[in-house]
């Protein structure tokens, strides 16, 4: 390694952030970065069986996700998938993947730095997302394993509602939001969840800009 | 006709206005006519003025499905301005701006011109240099526009918000100050006026079916009050542009789209000139009743409904809080919606069609009501002489054709 | 805002599209051959339709495919969504009432605000 | 103060709670409940302000947002102060402020009243008739008249300062809305409940019950209880439903098209200071997308247009009982009944059941209902029938009435005969509130019985229930509003059964027998008669007459032209009255006068509201790199590029922006400098078509292009103007990287996947955008190489090996990046993308590395400086969407060759292929030190000429070069390309135009040496 260049230190977008939760487990708001991201598309038949192999996972249905212990892959489009894994488990992903796919129409991607992972869980999660969201999240109408890509606020994201409100402490949600976008959205969200105790978050400014 | 005047006013004061002649006539339609104007708005009712007045044309009539001045001239923001870059543009809009002052004193009556002054304000370096390219150009045309520095913004409108850690400072502006507002149905009204006491048959409720050709030529119209013979005939119908345009099979290179304008509760004198302002998608001004005046950007969906989006009212609030923070409390009060025809190119069509005797004008997008008089002026002069004049000319349709496009997409208000 | 049943997607708001305007518009093969006119034709010239008109949307949020509709645009009715391709099916929708194009309800124009006595005596 | 007019053990007001606020500085004492409205009666006070136009004084006259002119300013901090409130809406609270508007010095003694003593030369319209000058008396125009006028209009002030309060909205969806709590809308509530739907509730004063709140509650029973008891019953069964929310303080201000309708919550105004809970906005707006919606919002009273109908005291029949019934207050000591149909008469009623004075009705009726008559007999009330008031006396407030009958014709008969009284409780007849139907588009129809319009043919998934219905008898109402709610619920696709209703007995007065009367007759000329239909506006029956006969005879000019209807209340109890007139003036039945267009919002809604959450920090995205942190750090100076903020450049203390660039712009070309280039826009291009679609893309060709090169690419419209360029480098055969422009990033994807899916869909590729996945530093400069072979690792960054144009992958510490030798300053230059996470630990490496070497960071404006010397273009700036690749005098990068690809035919148009057509060219100025204005007018004299001055073209770009020691400037000029060489002018404000030559714009190749 060249001798002039330090230990390599990675930093998510909302690294200046630390999770916030509101009072009595109502609210919880983290980060959680540096999953595997990979773009996959490509003919759900042409990529079933190689995501099959790599991850165990099954092709999900429009709007809907698969998931196990270590990965969960998010329908994007009819020919768009989500894939993602374990902390630093993109390298190993994109070959493998590549390795199964190779020769065939499709594109992989890693999206690993592109978005980062906000959680929103708690009794309050789904009036805290429906300040920004025009999304029906009625528990009749958005269940868990369930994807839209959409807008919150001005910030675009994809939401994926990853536990039931059956477990403990109300619903887990995430949103991939993109780096530029992550401390828009993180303090959005507090803001529309002041009402419930969250302290509220202001967005990094302070940008000089008189000539 | 009775004149119009203060002492006029007392003098039926004092007679319990009995004796006030009517505005306008309600004439049933001729049977023929040698000029028809479809569409009393603003323009199109200047058109009939001037053709009456300037060309002799007084065998005409304006033919309006509605009553006159209920479409787009009833519903926009009366923004009066003419600090437009590109040659072809400044020479109508400043022949406007020329016609509208004296105008109610020609019409003999108020159209409440207020040379208020219009500010254009710019909020980064992009917008900096195309203001500036514009002044610049402006000044060389003739047309009166300056430069000011964000405090010279302030000290000329003190209630805006200049501070540098909004999300778009206001870094200048352009400040055009024979620019300004006036009262969309005085100028309506007056042109009626003023048209119908030189002959011209004002026809409202009665609408237009169709337009009958031979041989390529104009020979009338079908109307919902019967045919009417004519050899001239000529669009100004604003959004609907292209539905009168499909009765020849024509089409144009526009599309119409709602376009949203709101006002809030009278307040005391707050805002003293007309402010807009493209990156943050605000303008405004406050109407001699007290009411800020507030356009909103268009819908990107084509549509005939007259009825926007209330999230394009929503994000309109967010940026007029952006420069005016002391305006959140005020609350509005009445919204709506009307048909803007946008060309491509941001300029209209002032033009001649592939059918002789058809005549168009249209496609003045968000930006037609300041160029109401120099618009029908021009118009009036095409139609009376079948060939377009020095203004009128690079307007013609056949500029999509040959590429000559007239691109004012930086010169037009916020909604492109 | 419109609900918009993305055919992917199914039911989103409007905030999620972006217009594209006019559908079924295609791009010339041989534009070499064609004259000035003709291209500005399809570069310029739409028919900008009061009523049933066949218009493109893309689903920019979500699974980012542009797709066609079935609009009255004098009421902003839907009256259906289909794919890229596809041809537009057969609906039915609102006959103008007015020889402007206003349908007899929906549009918000003054001539259609009050019902009339055929409506009256109908109902 | 004692209350004298609140009666002991009626109303709803909390009588153990006191409460006291101030108007106009006196302290006036209520209780808990109130409204200002009602602690203002309570106390005696009725006159509150002043009218818009005349100045006349103007009482509450209904009791709820019927109310026309009742307005108030609250508070008198310049930051919070809330103009124009109506006080018959605002509850009361400690320390609540309150005062009369639109009158000086005092609501008493008002010099604008002036006005109303010249009202006869001051009609509808007047203002048409004058002030626009005349050919003697030029200056007598209206900038002379309007500041006085402006002065004169507009009612309370807003604030000055910035609104301290917050604001939010929120979504939600729900099943079936139900507009209004009055007795249908809770029968509709309760019954879409029982199915489990999703129903939302909303009602805008502080209570459930509505109309059962102004009934007196010994009259009625439901189901045998109370009204009130019933109430509690069916909010109690709403609570037991957790999919049930019901908001009360809250309006459904505007139905929008498919069922999407706003509502605006006051969450805190009515509470006090201490009770305001900081985390809760002030008010919030609830965005409701609903499969159903029931309307219940009920029926607005309208009173009767008679002669000096305006004066304080003159107030709503059902208003008057509302105070009495809701809040326990008898507005008046000796009320006078006028009415045209049996509804008022409860009113009467209710006053003496209360114990108060009746003066008596006075009904403009000639038959009227026997049993009524005669209950009004045994309560000991003088009825006069077919008897009209003629005029009224009192200047603050009306102390006697005159009242003359009528003959069979409705005219005026005999002698006026006085009435005292000190309240007028009027009533013209009930309008089903069809404004929110009207806004969905619904179509109405005219009612005869009613004498007014109700909901005709429905457009959106929504039905009336109720009073806005045109239902009267409570039984009905009842009924139709459970029918309402279980066909909704149904209709959502839901299952419910339907349960008996519960009975009605009342003795309240249920008929109507209304005989319409627009305008009551007063005996005296028209001129003479002060029957004012619009009572904030100021709008007599006699200005809606002369509009009809001046030709302002549709109903929308007639509006426009008296402002009938078009003051804040919007001519909620006017409107149907004044189409009456008109309709009667020009000889017509009402609906084919038709009505003005119900527009949004139904009442006025705060404009921060509806900005909501998203305003100043939150307004926009502030979208930053992964290295903004240290671009803050170094307290750079940014700039705002779309939603992106970009250091513009880095000062040292003390040190100018203009130095700094230079200093930047300096140290890029003689040692080395970085730029942080992330933001611009990256694709990820794959498939075995790419390279046709590239081809087809771009301007020129793409079928060579080898692996491991890259490429420069002009983007255009089909238009044939340029619309966007950038680098794309080839990856493998059929992979490529694509780069586009910061501001083009979205729109260029869009574009590419839109031609993609509908006009090559035969076309194998797939497109991925990577924007925000790689952090790009740029070094360039003489020591660039040193510096980053110091931190890369696995590139071999010799020349040789590693030549322009072309990329390779590498590492740095470890972590895989990808260096693309490309430039944008004409530097030896290196673009190191790194996943992002890690770009602020590379940028802080390569600081590092590069400090040796004198490494400067640098800004966009020193990248736009250093570009400007190498003449390269910005897409935008040197462009404005009128500029071919011709014009930009870079036809090398057009293949003639391949086939089609975007916007190409337009390049041969006629108007395109103008050889006079402005071109881009480099300007030396003979003034080495002189830096143009960008955006400046070149013209082709030393002198400037009197306007209009014809323009050759403008300056594009202009800088002091400190790597050439003079000013450059790129220009679009007209035929610039056959010009070298030629000098021109650029013209400047108040000063000389400045000489300067015409040269190629590639300024670090020969072109200074040519022109020196």
């Amino acid at each position: 390694m060249n001798a002039t260049v330090t230990a390599p230190v990675r930093r998510s977008p909302l690294a200046h952030r630390s999770a916030m939760s509101a009072p009595d487990d109502l609210l919880h708001l983290s980060e959680r970065a540096f999953d595997a991201k990979i773009v996959l598309r490509g003919l759900p038949e042409v990529l079933a069986p190689a995501i099959e192999k790599v991850t165990g996972l099954a092709m999900p249905e429009a709007t809907r996700s698969t998931a196990n212990d270590a990965h969960r892959l998010l329908w994007q489009s009819p020919d768009e998938f989500l894939l993602l894994g374990p902390v630093d488990g993109e390298p190993e992903l994109m070959t493998a993947l590549t390795a199964e796919l190779d020769g065939r129409h499709v594109q992989i991607v890693n999206v690993t730095d592109y978005h980062t992972t906000l959680v929103l869980s708690g009794p309050k999660a789904r009036e805290t997302l429906m300040t920004l969201s025009t999304l029906d999240l009625h528990p009749r109408g958005f269940t868990v394993d369930q994807v839209a890509g959409t807008t919150f606020g001005h910030a675009l994201g994809w939401l994926v509602q990853t536990g039931d409100d059956a477990a403990e402490g109300g619903p887990v949600f995430e949103v991939l939001v993109r780096w530029s976008h992550a401390d828009y959205l993180f303090c959005e969200l507090t803001h529309g969840a002041r009402a419930f105790g969250m302290p509220e978050a202001r967005p990094v400014s302070g940008e000089l800009m008189e000539i | 006709m009775k004149r119009y005047s203060a002492l006029e006013l007392i003098r039926q004061g004092l007679g319990g206005h009995r004796g006030w002649d009517r505005v306008w006539r309600k004439p049933e339609p001729k049977p023929s006519y040698d000029a028809v104007i479809i569409g009393g708005g603003g323009h199109g009712l200047a058109t009939a003025y001037y053709l009456a007045k300037l060309h002799g044309m007084t065998n005409i009539a304006v033919v309006e499905k509605g009553w006159i001045g209920g479409g787009n001239s009833g519903r926009n923001t009366t923004i009066i301005r003419s600090n437009y870059l590109f040659d072809e543009s400044a020479a109508i809009y400043n022949h406007a701006l020329n016609l509208w002052n004296g105008l109610g004193q020609e019409l003999n009556f108020n159209i409440m011109m207020s040379h208020r002054g219009v500010l254009n304000l710019a909020h980064d370096e992009g917008e900096m240099r195309q203001l500036k390219r514009r002044v610049e150009a402006n000044r060389l045309n003739g047309v009166d526009s300056e430069w000011l520095d964000a405090k010279e913004v302030k000290n000329f409108c003190p209630s805006i918000n200049i501070s540098g850690d909004i999300r778009y400072p206001v870094l200048g502006g352009t400040l055009q100050r024979s620019g300004g507002v006036n009262r969309h149905d005085g100028v309506v009204w007056g042109y009626a006026r003023a048209a119908d006491a030189l002959g011209v048959d004002i026809l409202q409720q009665t609408e237009v079916t169709g337009i009958l050709t031979e041989a390529g030529e104009v020979t009338g119209i079908e109307t919902t009050r019967g045919t009417i013979r004519t050899p001239k005939v000529a669009s100004v119908t604003a959004g609907h542009t292209s539905v009168m345009a499909s009765m020849l099979d024509i089409r144009l290179p526009v599309e119409s789209h709602p376009l949203q304008a709101l006002v809030s509760e009278p307040i005391k004198p707050i805002l003293n000139c007309v402010v807009m302002s493209n990156a943050v998608h605000v303008y405004c001004s406050q109407s001699d009743k007290g009411e800020l005046v507030i356009g909103a950007g268009i819908d990107a969906q084509l549509s005939y409904t007259q009825r926007g989006n209330l999230d394009i009212i929503e994000h309109q609030m967010a940026s007029l809080m952006e420069l005016f923070p002391i305006f959140s409390r005020l609350r509005m009060m009445r919204q709506w919606g009307g048909i803007v025809d946008v060309c491509p190119d941001a300029s209209p069509i002032i033009s001649k069609t592939p059918v002789k005797g058809f005549y168009v004008n249209g496609g003045w997008g968000t930006g037609g009501w300041k160029a109401t008089p120099g618009s029908g002026h021009v118009f009036a002069d095409l139609i009376a002489k079948d060939e377009p004049n020095r203004i009128a000319a690079p307007f013609a349709i056949d500029r999509f054709t040959t590429g000559a496009l007239v691109a004012e997409h930086g010169a037009a208000a916020v909604a492109h | 805002m419109f609900v918009i049943d993305c055919p992917n997607c199914g039911a989103r708001d409007q905030s999620e599209f972006t217009y594209a305007g006019e559908a079924h518009i295609a791009r010339p093969t041989d534009s070499e051959n064609m004259t000035d006119a003709e291209w500005a034709e399809f570069v310029f010239m739409r028919t900008n339709t009061k009523g049933l008109f066949a218009e493109r949307w893309w689903h920019a949020t979500g699974c980012r495919k542009f797709f066609n509709m079935l609009r009255n645009t004098a009421t902003d009715e839907i009256h259906a969504v289909y794919r890229i391709g596809e041809k537009p099916p057969k609906v039915t929708a609102d006959l103008p009432a007015t020889p402007a194009g206003e349908a007899s309800i929906g549009s918000g124009n003054d001539a259609v605000k009050i019902m009339t006595r055929d409506e009256e005596a109908a109902s | 103060m004692s209350q004298p007019y609140r009666i002991p053990g009626r109303g709803l007001i909390n009588r153990d709670r006191s409460v006291s606020f101030t108007f106009d500085g006196r302290e006036i004492p209520g209780y808990e409940g109130d409204t200002i409205a009602s602690a203002l009666l309570a106390n005696g006070e009725i006159m509150v302000g002043r009218s818009f136009k005349y100045h006349r004084p103007r009482g509450i006259v209904g009791a709820g947002g019927d109310d026309p002119a009742a307005m108030v300013q609250i508070g008198s901090d310049p930051a919070s102060t809330d103009p124009n409130v109506m006080v018959t809406t605002r509850e009361i609270h400690a320390g609540l402020e309150a005062r009369s508007q639109n009158c000086w010095p005092s609501l008493k003694h008002d010099v604008g009243v002036l006005n109303d003593v010249f009202m006869r030369f001051f009609p509808a319209g007047f203002y048409y008739k004058t002030f626009m000058g005349s050919d003697r008396f030029r200056w007598l125009n209206w900038m002379t008249f309007e500041p006085f006028i402006r002065r004169a209009a507009g009612l309370g002030k807003s604030p000055t300062k910035p609104d301290p309060d917050s604001y939010e909205s929120v979504n939600r969806h729900c099943d079936v809305l139900v507009i209004g709590a009055g007795p249908a809308g809770l029968a509709a509530a309760a019954n879409a409940a029982r199915s489990g739907a999703r129903v939302i509730l909303v009602e805008e004063t502080d209570r459930l019950g509505g109309s059962l709140n102004a009934t007196d509650p010994d009259g009625t029973t439901i189901g045998g209880k109370a009204p009130a008891d019933w109430i509690a019953d069916q909010t109690a069964k709403l609570a037991e439903h957790p999919e049930v929310t019901v908001l009360t303080q809250t309006t459904a201000f505007g139905y929008y098209a498919m069922n999407f309708v706003g509502l605006i919550e006051r969450v805190k105004d009515h509470l006090p200071e201490h009770r305001r809970d900081r985390r809760q906005p002030r008010q919030r707006v609830w965005r409701v997308r609903a499969k159903q919606v029931v309307l219940a919002t009920g029926a607005i009273e309208r009173p009767l247009v008679f002669n000096e109908n305006d004066r304080p005291g003159i107030m709503l029949a059902g208003a008057v009982r509302t105070f009495l019934n809701r809040y326990g207050v008898l507005a008046g000591k000796r009320v006078l009944i006028f009415t045209n149909n049996d509804s008022a008469w409860q009113t009467a009623f209710d006053i003496r059941a209360a114990g108060g004075e009746v003066a008596g009705i006075v009904d403009l009726r000639r038959e009227l209902n026997e049993a009524m008559a005669l209950r009004a007999l045994k309560a000991g009330i003088a009825v006069y029938p077919r008897t009209a008031i003629v005029g009224t006396h009192g200047r603050h407030r009306i102390d006697s009435a005159f009242v003359s009958s009528l003959d069979d014709n409705g005219n005026v008969r005999g002698s006026r005969s006085r009435i005292e009284c000190d309240l007028i409780a009027v009533s013209g007849g009930w309008n089903p509130n069809v404004a929110l139907f009207a806004q969905s588009r619904g179509k109405l129809k005219w009612d005869e019985e009613l004498a007014s319009f109700r909901p005709g043919l429905s457009w959106q998934q929504e039905r009336s229930a109720g009073a806005c219905n045109g239902t009267l008898e409570l039984q009905e109402v009842l009924a139709e509003g459970s029918k309402a709610g279980l066909e909704a619920a149904r209709a959502a696709d839901f299952t419910v059964r339907a349960i008996r209703q519960p009975e009605v007995r009342t003795d309240a007065v249920e008929t109507l027998n209304l005989v319409p009367v627009w305008q009551v007759p007063s005996g005296l000329p028209r001129e003479k008669t002060k029957a004012f239909v619009d009572l904030q506006d100021d709008v007599k029956a006699s200005d809606l007459q002369l509009a009809t006969e001046e030709g302002y005879d549709s109903v929308e000019h007639t509006k426009r032209y008296t402002t009938q209807g078009m003051g804040t209340d919007q001519g909620k109890i006017s409107n149907v009255n004044a189409f009456g007139i008109m309709a009667e003036a020009r000889g017509i039945t009402v609906p084919e006068v038709g009505t003005t267009t119900f527009r949004q919002p139904y009442r006025p809604v705060t404009i921060g509201a509806l900005g909501g959450q998203h305003v100043g920090a939150h307004f926009m995205p502030r979208r930053g790199t992964p290295m903004h942190a240290w671009h803050l750090e170094q307290k750079a100076i940014f700039e705002p590029v779309g939603d992106w903020l970009r250091a513009r450049a880095y000062p040292k203390p003390g040190e100018s922006f203009h130095d700094a660039v230079q200093r930047e712009a300096k140290a890029a070309r003689t040692t080395a400098g970085i730029l942080d280039a992330t933001t611009l826009g990256k694709i990820d291009i794959r498939g075995k078509d790419a390279r046709t679609f590239l081809n087809r893309v771009y301007t020129n060709a793409w079928s060579k292009l080898a692996p491991g090169r890259c490429r420069y690419g002009l983007m255009l419209g089909e238009d044939g103007m340029v619309s966007d360029d950038g680098v794309t480098a080839c990856i493998a055969d059929d992979h490529f990287h694509m780069t586009t422009t910061t501001g083009g990033a979205a729109s260029v994807l869009q574009k590419l996947e839109d031609y993609l899916q509908t006009e090559w869909p035969d076309l194998d590729v797939w497109l991925t955008t990577v924007t925000e996945q790689w952090a790009v530093a740029a070094v360039c400069g003489p020591k660039a190489e040193e510096i980053v072979a110091s931190v890369v690792e696995g590139i071999d960054l010799d020349p040789e090996e590693f030549p322009f144009m072309t990329w390779q992958d590498g590492t740095v510490g470890g972590i895989p990046v990808r260096v693309f030798r490309v430039s944008f300053t004409g530097e030896t230059s290196y673009e190191i993308n790194i996943p992002a996470t890690y770009g602020r630990w590379l940028w802080e490496e390569l600081i590092a590395a590069g400090k040796p070497h004198g490494l400067t960071p640098y800004g966009t404006e020193a990248m736009h400086l250093l570009r400007a010397e190498k003449g390269f273009i910005i897409v935008g700036q040197e462009t404005d969407g009128t500029v071919t690749p011709g014009d930009l005098r870079m036809d090398w990068a057009v293949a003639k060759k391949k086939g089609d690809f975007i916007g190409k035919r337009s390049l041969s148009r006629s108007d395109t292929v103008r050889d006079d057509r402005k071109q881009l060219v480099g300007l030396l100025t003979v003034d080495g030190d002189h830096v143009p204005m960008e955006g400046a007018q070149i013209i082709g004299t030393p002198e400037e000429p009197a306007p209009p001055v014809p323009m050759l073209g403008h300056v594009t770009s202009a800088y002091f070069s400190p790597n050439l020691g003079r000013s450059i400037a790129m220009a679009m000029v007209k035929r610039g390309g056959q010009r070298m060489g030629e000098t021109v002018w650029i013209a400047r404000l108040g000063d000389k135009p400045v000489p300067a030559k015409i040269v190629h714009y590639d300024f670090l190749g020969d072109a200074v040496g040519e022109a020196a």
